[in-house]
């Protein structure tokens, strides 16, 4: 279905409102919305909530072949596909620009920044290795998928558990949870992606824009970085050019905001943990 | 009968090589150029005679071939847009140009990536306004890959489109730049991209000196991003004065072709 | 035809137009009279032939014609690896096809809906109603089995593609012959001799289900029809399938679409299966 | 008998419900709905713009689009799309909104069993909240019988189903029978006397088992969705009482 | 539904003074005969799910009822049943936020297109809406307001039909005045359910509007589609007014009161 435009009154207000210093939801231009975490019942699947917008990742396993010229390392899998849930305007079996545009990004900022160690995924050498895979489900779509999306497919790769394997002979044996713990993957380090916009004329530069905004900006960059201050993806494409002193703005404001959001993600794996704890004792 | 269970079907833009690192010996790189310098640019436009426009350019050992069509009348109604023109990029590589043969499947994302990061730089960069209702077709072809892929598309698609006559603000010049070992470096080689090495692209407007497109990947510490994007961002600058170099050989040829008017 | 002319005097245009205009309406004076356009009454059934081992090259095959829907089946064996969920089992997969050839309802290109629901099926009653112990496919545990692959090409298409397709893939897996193969090192052998009693086997089969399916056309009592052509499937909101085993144990019920119908509807459904798969089985012996 | 789930005493005890309604802004209608550790959530839009191909000038066309929770959609979320979409069909009035398209898209979000019945209520509830006009509503509950002790468990869970000889999908619907069919003669009497009664919408059995076993399964169901049928209604109840707050103080 | 029944007649008079209960009913549902009776008062043991046949009283069905082929009424929506005495009327009232246009229902429209005759209008239907050119106070051929796309209209429905387009006018067709129809100029607009539109369309009804009044003035424009326009002196005030409106939607007229005083307080 085709994506129905805001009417000017409406973007005209918004750009009104950025010049007196307002954004539309009352946030503060280097707010995100509020970040809410939810964990399935299975280790590795969790929802996130920014603002309206949701997204669940869901992190599995299996065991396959390894490639011959790289026999010790495992897969990790990103699987982006959007449907019409998120919102009408994506149809299946039609990739939209956005869509491809997220996928790589994903991709840049989990597999090309090299968060999870695939060395560990190997099982025997050129015989079995892990295959990992994440698919991302867009559930509904109000602005900055990206940033949602690398939320969710992180914080399912760390609460993820694969199941606990024995070696024998060649021979692999998938134990159960009632055999053997099962165990995390080993995670490097925790990208987090930092969506900005920018409006009129690239005065004013918002973070984490909905979808409204989305509709109403000049141009657009993303940042991904971690806690270490490593930028681990850079995205700026198109839209508005942009002085090099704003870009580097934008790096500083992303570094404070990774830390918090950072934060948040270890305080609900935390919390996560612990409920998992009592709930096994009992 | 034998069994093997391989998957060949790996797709990357990566060229494949073995694992030879790329010390420097003496503080020169892997090929023999200083870490501040570029690779060897040569260009040329009009070279084919069914486009509206086109260029080659030769990046070091990149090779790239760009058409542009238009602007003409739009090849598909939906993609009508009633106050400009529709940019469509479609960018492909050559089975060829890599090491080790490789056919892409035409939904591959790292290319779809390439083409619609194109399509996004030159947008605002094209005088849309003037053609509406209208398409411009921009067809990119690597003939042979030694990194910097997306780089030499911007380079050889700004050539084309001003040799097809389509109406510009700017120039758009771009170019890569890393951090290898210990020190920034200015426009990487497949080798040096190969690697774990963290690497920009930077598409930049000489004129106003801002930045068009930033693309980067794997890490870099914040501290050094600053030095990076300047260094990358000279090299753009370079890269206009080859680039505008061959624009101005082109038309002066041009006009000692013509007629002698008076 | 003159028997739908003769109770409606209202109309005035002729039979053919009136089945093309209002298809369901002209569906409707037939059923109303107990007969169905082609001649059957409500409860009969097209005629139906099995044959055998029709493809040399495939290891198992057959051919089905139930009126004017033909499928062929062919399975070919390939030596595959075995999941690590099931080191010792192989597996079978089958996949119906219906290519723009057989009705002009298909179009070329990815598999269509109908395709894959009737696919799926047929994978559902083969693992679900334990079929064919899968042991027998083993080659080497963990290392090799035999894979499967029953393909059903559908030649012509009038209707009730699933009890053909059923049946041609339960006839085909009775006359696969898999040659014995050896294994040593990683490597496996399957000899090109001729086939022998000695050098190869038959699949033994736990049991081999048969499917019967009902169309049902809206009236107030929900009216069957049974093994419904294409132009009767297309007046028709519902269906149900019984798929049933030689023992008459029940291998699969399934009532989709149309509105609610009573538990009666389905016993009857039950009851006329029966008395047909009896039939069908005569065909297979 | 004890079952594998340790959280349920009986044999023929549902798991427990959820359910969330509206919970989408992008979407016409949305609901979510849990059996215990299964979670479906569904989407509506509509009726909006079909594309020409798509479109039927009498009636509305129905789109219903199931996704996997792990992978990318296979042949067995094409015939829960099929199921969806059939049983669907006859329930909601497309006369009313012609040339019109009804997407529905059917997400898992958790399975711990009996997706497809989740999915069946998880659509219906989103079809409520996106006020498509219906002549009934349906609920659906799946049932097992145990290969060794050929006892039936209602809404088995993902351990309890590889122990499953056979495994049933019913629907009904909230309509009083047809005035003119006589109760009696739709029944059917079991051997022990007991009375098989409910019109179906849906069934889907698989596996291996026999005619009596298929009409108890038939009966353990119909009495399940009863329950689910109550629980709607519950829910709907709610989501009204707390839209009209304003009207009643 | 069912234990409403066992109470008499006159338990019926007293709840319609008192705070009604809500009676929500399904889709399925049959309107209880008895009920749709109550004003001619049939004998309180004459409760069957059949029509009494002996004094069919004339019944008004509403958005939400359907007469079914034998004679029983249904709901085809969830919803609160209401019922007038007025013309014995039944209606379902329902929420939801897709709109189906109805004729005289005032919406609020988006200009999506133009043709020689016509705009077309996006008031969230499935199909676009059209508003003829001649359609405004004054127009003539050659005096015809113009609009660009993109902006915003405030229109009543003059023509819905399931098999067409709406049609929509920004004139009343009698009087020829624009009755406040026509461009909403500046300030902001944005969605809520249709249930929250016709909750603020009510006098009675809506709180969050008469709360907020208290504070600072507003231009407000409503449409049955959904869509709200405010504006007011202020962007920070027009922004407080948007969310604090759709913030109410499930709020009891206490929670309500609270929740505007604290946004007012917070800037």
């Amino acid at each position: 279905m085709k994506e129905t435009e805001p009417s000017n009154n409406e973007r005209e207000f918004l750009l009104q409102a950025l010049k007196d210093g307002h954004r539309i939801d009352g946030r503060k231009f280097y707010d995100f919305r509020t970040l809410r975490l939810s964990f399935g019942s299975e280790f590795g699947a969790v929802e996130v909530q920014l603002g309206n917008t949701r997204v669940l990742a869901k992190v599995s396993c299996e065991v396959v072949r390894p490639y011959t010229d790289k026999p010790t390392e495992g897969f990790v899998h990103f699987n982006t596909e959007m449907s019409p849930m998120a919102s009408s305007t994506f149809e299946i079996g039609k990739q939209t620009n956005e869509e491809i545009l997220v996928s790589r990004l994903i991709e840049k900022a989990l597999r090309r920044s090299r968060a999870i160690d695939t060395e560990g995924l190997c099982i025997v050498a050129g015989e079995k290795v892990w295959s990992v895979r994440v698919d991302i489900h867009f559930l509904d779509h109000d602005g900055n998928l990206v940033d949602a999306a690398c939320i969710a497919a992180i914080t399912a790769l760390m609460h993820f558990r694969r199941p606990e394997i024995v070696v024998d002979n060649g021979e692999v044996t998938l134990l159960s949870i009632e055999e053997a713990n099962p165990v995390p993957l080993s995670i490097y380090h925790i990208p987090i992606c930092v969506s900005f916009a920018f409006f009129n004329k690239g005065q004013h530069v918002i973070v984490d824009p909905t979808y409204l905004e989305e509709q109403v900006k000049e141009g657009d960059m993303t940042m991904t970085l971690n806690i270490h201050k490593e930028v681990c993806a850079l995205s700026k494409a198109g839209g508005i050019s942009l002085e090099m002193d704003q870009i580097l703005q934008c790096t500083r404001i992303a570094v404070v905001k990774v830390t918090e959001l950072t934060e948040q993600i270890q305080a609900a794996l935390d919390a996560d943990a612990k409920k998992r704890n009592i709930s096994r004792r009992k | 009968m034998l069994i093997s269970l391989q998957r060949k079907d790996r797709a990357s833009l990566e060229p494949a090589q073995g694992s030879f690192s790329h010390h420097r010996q003496h503080g020169l790189r892997i090929d023999g150029r200083r870490t501040t310098e570029l690779r060897k640019i040569r260009s040329i436009t009009s070279t084919l005679s069914q486009a509206d426009g086109s260029a080659y350019l030769e990046h070091g050992n990149t090779k790239i071939l760009a058409a542009v069509y238009g602007p003409r009348e739009v090849r598909s109604k939906t993609n009508i847009i009633h106050e400009r023109c529709y940019i469509n990029v479609e960018f492909s590589m050559a089975p060829f140009s890599t090491t080790e043969r490789r056919r892409r499947a035409k939904t591959d994302k790292r290319m779809l990536e390439i083409a619609q990061f194109v399509k996004q730089s030159f947008e605002p960069v094209v005088l849309t306004q003037i053609y509406p209702r209208s398409q411009v077709d921009i067809y990119l072809q690597i003939l042979q890959h030694d990194g910097g892929i997306l780089e030499a598309c911007i380079n050889a698609t700004t050539l084309a489109l001003m040799d097809a006559g389509v109406a510009m603000e700017d120039y758009v010049c771009a170019c890569t730049a890393g951090w290898i070992d210990k020190e920034p470096a200015l426009d990487l080689n497949s080798v040096e991209e190969a690697q774990d090495t963290s690497e920009m692209t930077v598409a930049l407007l000489p004129k106003s000196g801002k930045i068009a497109l930033l693309q980067m990947e794997a890490r870099l510490h914040v501290d050094k991003l600053e030095e990076v994007l300047q260094l990358a961002s000279d090299g753009c600058r370079q890269i206009h004065t080859v680039l505008d170099r061959t624009i101005r050989d082109r038309a002066e040829d041009l006009a000692h072709k013509m007629p002698s008017s008076s | 035809m003159t028997s739908v002319a003769a109770t409606s005097s209202t109309f005035t245009f002729s039979a053919a137009a009136f089945q093309r205009l209002h298809p369901a309406e002209y569906f409707r004076k037939f059923v109303s009279q107990g007969v169905r356009p082609d001649g059957r009454l409500l409860s009969g059934f097209r005629p139906t032939t099995v044959h055998k081992s029709v493809v040399s090259t495939a290891n198992g095959s057959s051919m089905v014609r139930v009126g004017g829907t033909t499928v062929v089946c062919g399975i070919k064996a390939e030596v595959a690896e075995p999941t690590l969920e099931a080191q010792d089992k192989g597996y079978i997969v089958p996949n119906v096809e219906l290519s723009p050839m057989c009705s002009s309802a298909f179009k070329a290109g990815p598999p269509s809906e109908q395709a894959q629901v009737v696919s799926d099926a047929i994978d559902r009653i083969l693992k679900d109603s334990d079929v064919v112990d899968l042991e027998q496919l083993c080659i080497e545990k963990g290392r090799a089995v035999w894979a499967l692959w029953a393909d059903v090409v559908c030649i012509s298409y009038d209707g009730n593609i699933l009890d053909a397709a059923l049946l041609a893939v339960m006839t085909a897996l009775t006359n696969v012959r898999l040659r014995k193969p050896t294994y040593d090192e990683g490597v496996v052998t399957v000899s090109g001799e001729a086939l022998t009693e000695e050098n190869s086997f038959s699949l033994t089969l736990t049991r081999t289900p048969l499917s019967t399916t009902f169309a049902i056309f809206d009236t107030p009592n929900n009216t069957l029809l049974a093994d419904p052509n294409s132009a009767e499937e297309n007046v028709s909101l519902g269906r149900i399938t019984v798929t049933l085993d030689e023992k008459n144990q029940l291998c699969g019920v399934h009532k989709v679409g149309s509105g609610s119908c009573s538990p009666a509807l389905i016993k009857s459904c039950i009851e006329r299966a029966k008395e047909r798969t009896q039939e069908l089985r005569s065909l297979l012996a | 008998m004890a079952r594998l789930d340790k959280s349920r005493t009986s044999s023929h005890q549902l798991r427990p419900f959820f359910t969330s309604q509206n919970l989408l802004n992008r979407a016409d209608g949305s609901a979510q709905f849990d059996f215990g550790g299964t979670s479906v959530l569904c989407s509506v839009v509509g009726p909006a713009e079909v594309k020409i191909r798509d479109e039927k000038l009498d009636k509305a066309t129905l789109e219903v689009l199931a996704r996997p929770l792990v992978g990318v959609p296979g042949v067995k979320d094409k015939t829960i799309e099929q199921n969806i979409r059939e049983t669907l069909e006859p329930l909601v009035l497309s006369g009313l909104h012609p040339r019109t398209l009804l997407q529905i898209v059917v997400q898992t979000m958790q399975d711990d069993g009996c997706v497809q019945s989740t999915a069946f209520n998880a659509t219906m509830l989103a079809l409520i909240d996106a006020g498509v006009p219906l002549n009934s509503i349906l609920g659906s509950v799946t049932c097992m019988i145990d290969r060794k002790t050929n006892q039936v468990l209602l809404d088995p869970t993902r351990e309890e189903l590889a122990q499953a000889k056979s495994t049933h999908v019913f629907v009904f619907d909230n309509k009083a029978p047809p005035a003119q069919s006589k109760g009696d003669e739709d029944d059917v009497v079991m051997e022990d006397g007991d009375r098989v009664e409910g019109h179906v919408l849906f069934c889907e059995s698989t596996g291996v088992f026999t005619e009596a076993e298929y009409f108890e399964c038939y009966q353990v169901c119909y009495k399940g969705v009863q329950t689910v049928h109550g629980f709607l209604r519950t829910a709907v109840q709610k989501k009204f009482e707390k839209e009209h707050q304003q009207l009643q103080d | 539904m069912a234990p409403k029944n066992k109470k008499g007649q006159a338990d019926a008079a007293d709840e319609s003074t008192s705070a009604p209960t809500l009676r929500v009913i399904l889709p399925g549902d049959q309107l209880p005969p008895h009920e749709a009776n109550l004003p001619t008062g049939q004998d309180e043991d004459a409760v069957s799910m059949m029509i009494d046949q002996r004094a069919p009283p004339t019944i008004k069905l509403g958005p939400g009822l359907t007469p079914m082929d034998d004679d029983t009424i249904i709901s085809v929506k969830a919803g609160v049943l209401n019922h007038t005495d007025i013309g014995n009327r039944w209606w379902v009232e329902s929420n939801q936020r897709r709109y189906v246009a109805a004729p005289g229902e005032s919406v609020i429209g988006i200009v999506t297109g133009k043709t020689g005759e016509h705009y077309k209008m996006d008031i969230g239907t499935a199909q676009p809406a059209l508003l003829p050119v001649l359609a405004f106070e004054n127009a003539t051929k050659k005096n015809r307001p113009n609009f660009n796309i993109g902006d915003l209209l405030y229109c009543r429905v003059a023509m819905a039909n399931k098999d067409m387009e709406a049609e929509l006018d920004c004139v009343n067709p009698t009087t020829g005045k624009s009755d406040g129809f026509g461009e909403l100029k500046g300030g902001f607009a944005f969605k809520v359910s249709l249930g929250l539109a016709r909750r603020l369309l009510d006098p009675r009804q809506a709180v969050v509007l008469r709360e907020l009044g208290k504070h600072f003035p507003f231009e407000t424009a409503v449409g049955m589609n959904g869509k709200v326009w405010i504006n007011s002196a202020s962007t920070a005030h027009t922004i407080l007014i948007a969310n604090a409106i759709k913030n109410s939607e499930f709020l009891s007229t206490a929670q309500c009161q609270s929740m505007v005083k604290k946004m007012v307080e917070r800037i």
